[in-house]
């Protein structure tokens, strides 16, 4: 029906069943797309409620069992079912096979499996939430989940653990992709850092998901049957199961971070016109922050009574974890270095990622060290730390990604100067919002407090002040993307002048990507007096 | 991989098992426990390598076998020196029954 | 709005010292940000797009740089570490003869419970300038216990205890949080540690009311709990006298040689049958769930009480 | 999925077959970390709970797991004898192997149940009738482990028997031919089953043996 010569995956087959049976990766990913918004919304909700709370000392919204609810609801939503899936199954599913050369993932129908397994559990875990919430915080520590927390607990853990199946058969299914489907001529160190990124992702996301399923299991075991296996009330230890949570959590921070890393590996050479600096030593750093995120989860148990043994040698594995990650930093300025900088949308989303991750990564130092964390411990020093990570990292890395390929998934140029308005908005909305919590956490405010000290209130004020702007920030760009579908200009195959795969083909790509699978000719990233070399050969 | 092999193989795992179980029986003290992971890992390895082919399979498929059992190690070591470490004075805590 | 604070109070030396290694990553981390974010902007004013800026010496050898910033990372971090966990260590090794106080974390509140018996909640009286030791445990779910201005805190484990040593050098009142999420009331656990000099601490341990010392209540549960019934003369079981036991080694049935310290005593209430003295049959029936933190406190503290008499306490 | 037809993105067959062994391989990766992690905080309890906890192992039945040890080992040859006949083009011969190797799955689940059924007379199910004042609350942790394991072994071996049963059907009928990798990969599943089994059997009624 359509003209094979503007036939693409968006209208090559219309209709209901032609989204919800889909096994082609690129319609999987907006389907993905789609819940992550939803998902993200949810907890932005829930986000901006808190921050209301916290602008007087005393309770405000509601009494303290509807805070504690509300942080429980803010930190599931966000973590499970936002930022583990966002940049992997969103973008990693449409752009990776891609990026080489392939016509899609190695198992289409488990990509789709994997989808409905993620729907699945947020909506179970979303009546957990709407039928009352539960109280325990994000993480379900021991002996309170078993005998203490009111609420929808044994639902809402079901569904984290019906939605990790989805972490599992997605990283599985990039691992075979990468190995099985390069196009000829795409040798490893000729793939671009998304694709290492990614891979390096789908490692943790197959080797960590399963020890949180086994936890919830467990966890769901002692609540249920009330047999001894955490708390000590049966005879059970508690930080048994902070081991074996954490041992699941911590790289689950690193599966949050390392796409957005491959994401900001990508945008900088290109908006630089300069291959990246020292492309082997970025692929093996994303390699070693996978390996060595296993080895660190102790920095979170420093006071919870793990013996000094342990506590000396985690905080020496974590100092080794941030090495790679400082390595990334170096390397992504010096891209810089003689380059022909442009500053369009991605690339200010880029240069905020690298700064805010900067800070984030470097209050990661004070964590590590033992003594001071003993003091900032479960205050809100941690709660700027991982936001700054989580937030000024991963959030600003997945809006770079989308301001990056909006163009090649949907055909369309968006307003340029709308999204630079964004991008700065939400830079300074974010670092109004997050850096007082440094000072607040020093000065000792702990975490999850509905009410505090009056004295502290002032660093509240500022906070939820730049939550407000940061808010905004984010919710520009829901305006002028859903602007450019209906009336942005039409996008080329290459509208950023980019050497990768992906830009060889048409925006929007044809359901089978590439009209012959491309031979590759040359490393990503190659520019000539400003021109990209296309790793496609002339095809 | 011939019927001689896998039948060779059955009746060295058969005998491990015998081992296996008669070595639980003698009081060796803590020994007991290394010989009867030792036979184990034996036992799992002939599986491995002979029943799932891993003799004869190309390096990557090696090397993802390994991945998992290597990683589990990771935690196991981790964890256990925490507890191997860990010297508590136990606290009454009334019991829930 | 009440004021602007943005450091918190430094009641103690120790928090001197952590305040001094946070100052000084604070340093080194404002240093590394600089230089990042100025080349950041730099390169990106120098070098943007249409500058004419001289772009022919592109760095060939990017391995010297690689390995320049590795190792130098790698070698301020591990500095980091040692720095850190030198200073960590002295937390550890609690010294000898320091005041020690229980504390019980239960859910919502913190009781106190002072070697003369006073009792408190959600506060605690210590002297000025005196190491104190808290022997602490909970009762229900994971609590912890954190004095900012001490730069102090530890989680305690509901079934066995945790123990923290400080010494406050600054007379004042300090927020007292409880730091790990505990439930409905978590923000309202806590209070106030008030430091005194030894004067009014002394005054004020009087006027909250003589009550029997620890030990004298420790003696009034060693009747009432029956163990005078054995471990006293003219007992029907024959069991081990607990007279100036305390402190000094004690042979086992299996052989190996213990010191009755705090923890042996213990143990020997909650799970008898673990090290039995030379000589006696593993007859004592446990205690464990019958006999309360605070019982059990008070009798290791009679025990101690009837050991070798110790050189000032 | 029908062996002949290549998958529409790989470009040959012996592509898809590493591909599926791959995949397959990464998947029982994340089942040795989904065990793995029960088995960490065994050893875990067997170093902080100490002679208390290994004594509780002494109550299991050694007999009956030494003989289901046996069976499923068994059956693993059975599996590889199916898998070499199948790739070796006959017909008859891997549906009888994949029917004695179904067969020994369902002797191993049928000797684990009565092992279950003589526990619940002598008491020893936590959350059912356990009999706290004769074995007390560490030997209950022991046989939370031990049915929390014994029970999700047993469930991924139904799993596997009925995944037999249809293969054996599947070839019997000539869906199934030679060439793909459906045989192989099912062939891995179970081995990876026993070799879970190999792991929780000196565990679980090995330890505290030793008087």
């Amino acid at each position: 029906m359509h003209a094979p010569h503007d036939e693409t995956y968006l209208n090559a087959r219309v209709g209901i069943r032609s989204w919800l049976l889909t096994t082609d990766h690129k319609r999987i990913a907006l389907l993905y797309f789609a819940g992550i918004t939803f998902f993200f919304f949810i907890g932005g909700i829930a986000a901006t409620l808190i921050r209301l709370e916290l602008i007087t000392p005393g309770p405000t919204l509601g009494s303290p069992d509807f805070y504690n609810r509300l942080f429980t609801m803010h930190g599931i939503v966000m973590v499970w079912f936002f930022l583990i899936p966002s940049i992997p199954t969103t973008m990693g599913n449409f752009i990776l096979p891609m990026m080489i050369g392939a016509r899609d993932l190695a198992f289409p129908r488990l990509n789709l499996l994997s989808w409905y397994f993620y729907i699945a559990g947020g909506l179970i875990t979303i009546a957990a939430l709407l039928l009352g919430g539960i109280d325990t915080g994000w993480t379900f520590y021991e002996p309170y989940s078993t005998f203490y927390a009111t609420g929808y607990l044994i639902l809402a853990v079901f569904g984290i653990f019906v939605s990790g199946f989805s972490s599992i058969l997605t990283g599985l299914n990039f691992i075979v992709t990468v190995h099985k489907l390069r196009a000829p001529g795409m040798t490893w160190y000729r793939l671009p850092v998304f694709v290492w990124s990614t891979y390096a992702t789908s490692l943790i996301l197959i080797l960590a998901t399963p020890v949180l399923a086994m936890t919830l299991l467990m966890l769901l075991a002692e609540r249920v049957l009330h047999v001894g296996l955490f708390s000590p009330q049966l005879g059970g230890d508690p930080i048994l199961f902070q081991h074996m949570f954490w041992f699941y959590s911590h790289p689950a921070v690193y599966i949050m971070i390392l796409p957005s890393m491959g994401v900001i590996s990508e945008i900088v050479p290109v908006f630089a016109r300069k291959p990246l600096f020292g492309y082997k030593f970025v692929v093996w750093c994303s390699i070693a922050i996978a390996a060595i995120g296993f080895l660190v989860w102790g920095h979170h148990m420093f006071v919870a009574g793990q013996s000094l043994y342990a506590s000396l040698a985690f905080s020496f594995l974590s100092y080794l974890v941030a090495v790679p990650s400082a390595i990334k930093v170096f390397n992504w300025t010096a891209t810089l270095h003689e380059g022909w900088i442009r500053f369009d949308a991605p690339m200010l989303y880029a240069f905020g990622f690298i700064g805010l991750f900067t800070i984030g990564g470097l209050t990661g130092l004070f964590l590590a060290a033992l003594p001071i964390d003993v003091h900032v411990t479960d205050t809100y020093f941690i709660v700027a730390h991982f936001h700054y990570i989580m937030v000024g990292g991963a959030v600003m890395g997945f809006f770079a990604g989308l301001h990056y390929w909006w163009p090649k998934i949907t055909g369309r140029l968006y307003p340029d100067y709308w999204a630079r308005f964004a991008a700065i908005l939400a830079f300074f909305g974010f670092n109004l919002t997050f850096f007082p919590q440094f000072i607040l956490g020093y000065l000792g405010m702990p975490r999850r407090y509905q009410s505090y000290p009056p004295e502290f209130q002032i660093w509240h004020v500022l906070s939820s002040a730049g939550a407000s702007i940061l808010a905004f920030g984010y919710a520009l760009p829901l305006f002028y993307f859903a602007w450019s579908i209906l009336r942005g200009s039409r996008a080329s195959a290459n509208p950023w002048g980019a050497t990768g795969l992906e830009w060889s083909t048409r925006s929007p790509p044809p359901p089978e990507n590439f009209a012959a699978t491309p031979t590759v000719v040359r490393a990503p990233y190659q520019y000539d007096q400003g021109k990209p070399c296309m790793q496609a050969g002339d095809v | 991989m011939s019927a001689a092999t896998i039948w060779k193989c059955w009746f060295a795992l058969m005998l491990l098992l015998a081992a296996t179980t008669a070595s639980a029986f003698v009081p060796l003290g803590s020994a007991n426990i290394v010989i009867s992971l030792a036979i184990a890992v034996a036992k799992a390895l002939i599986v491995l390598l002979f029943f799932m082919e891993l003799r004869g399979s190309r390096a990557l498929v090696r090397a993802f076998a390994a991945a998992g059992f290597f990683w589990l190690l990771i935690m196991i070591v981790l964890t256990g020196a925490d507890y191997w470490h860990r010297t508590d004075a136990l606290a009454p805590i009334d019991q829930v029954r | 709005m009440h004021g602007f604070p943005w450091w918190p109070a430094t009641a103690s030396a120790y928090a001197g010292t952590i305040d001094f290694l946070f100052g000084s990553l604070l340093v080194v981390a404002a240093l590394t940000s600089g230089l990042v974010f100025f080349l950041l902007l730099f390169f990106a004013n120098k070098y943007r797009h249409g500058s004419n800026a001289d772009r022919s010496g592109a760095i060939r050898k990017t391995w010297r740089f690689e390995v320049a910033w590795t190792a130098a990372t790698l070698l301020v971090f591990v500095g980091m570490a040692v720095w850190g966990s030198t200073i960590y260590l002295r937390l550890y090794n609690p010294p000898a003869d320091a005041l020690q106080i229980f504390i019980v974390g239960k859910q919502w509140m913190w009781k106190a419970q002072h070697p003369g018996g006073q009792r408190e909640i959600n506060e605690l009286h210590v002297p000025v300038g005196q190491d104190v030791r808290l022997v602490m445990a909970s009762q229900d779910v994971i609590h912890s216990f954190f004095v900012p201005a001490l730069r102090i805190k530890q989680d305690v484990v509901p079934g066995r205890y945790e123990t923290m040593w400080f010494r406050a050098d600054k007379v004042g009142r300090y927020h007292l949080f409880c730091a790990e999420y505990c439930g409905t009331d978590h923000a309202h656990m806590g209070g106030w540690l008030t430091v005194m000099n030894p004067r009014d601490f002394a005054n004020w341990l009087e006027d909250q009311g003589g009550q029997t010392t620890l030990a004298a209540q420790g003696e009034e549960l060693f009747r009432r709990y029956g163990c005078s019934g054995c471990h006293e003369s003219g007992g029907t079981v024959r069991a081990p006298h607990l007279e100036g036991v305390f402190g000094s080694p004690v042979p086992l049935s299996d052989g190996s040689v213990v010191i009755a310290d705090e923890r042996y005593v213990r143990d020997s209430i909650l799970n008898p049958k673990g090290q039995v003295a030379a000589g006696y049959a593993p007859v004592m029936p446990t205690f464990a769930g019958q006999v309360s933190e605070d019982d059990l406190a008070k009798l290791v503290a009679y025990i101690e009480s009837i050991g070798p008499e110790r050189s000032g306490s | 999925m029908s062996e002949r037809a290549i998958g529409f993105q790989y470009a040959t067959v012996a592509q898809q077959r590493e591909a599926s062994t791959l995949g397959m391989w990464a998947f029982l990766a994340t089942e040795v970390l989904f065990f793995g992690a029960l088995i960490a905080a065994y050893l875990n309890y067997r170093i902080w709970l100490g002679d208390e906890f290994i004594a509780a192992a002494s109550l299991t039945k050694v007999a009956l797991g030494t003989a289901n040890t046996a069976v499923l080992l068994t059956s693993s040859a059975c599996m590889a004898m199916a898998v070499m006949t199948f790739e070796a083009g006959s017909k008859r011969a891997p549906v009888l192997w994949l029917t004695a190797t179904a067969l020994l799955g369902l002797a191993f689940v049928v000797i684990k149940a009565s092992e279950w059924w003589l526990d619940y007379q002598e008491h020893l199910i936590p959350a059912l009738n356990f009999d706290l004042a004769r074995h007390g609350g560490v030997a209950e942790i022991f046989f939370v482990f031990y049915f929390c394991a014994t029970g999700l072994h047993a469930l991924h071996l139904l799993i596997g028997i009925s995944i037999v049963a249809w293969l054996a059907t599947a070839i019997g009928r000539g869906r199934i031919v030679p060439g793909g990798s459906t045989t192989r990969l099912v062939g891995l599943y179970w081995h990876f089953v026993d070799v879970v089994w190999i792991f929780l059997f000196p565990l679980i009624y090995l330890a505290g043996r030793n008087g």
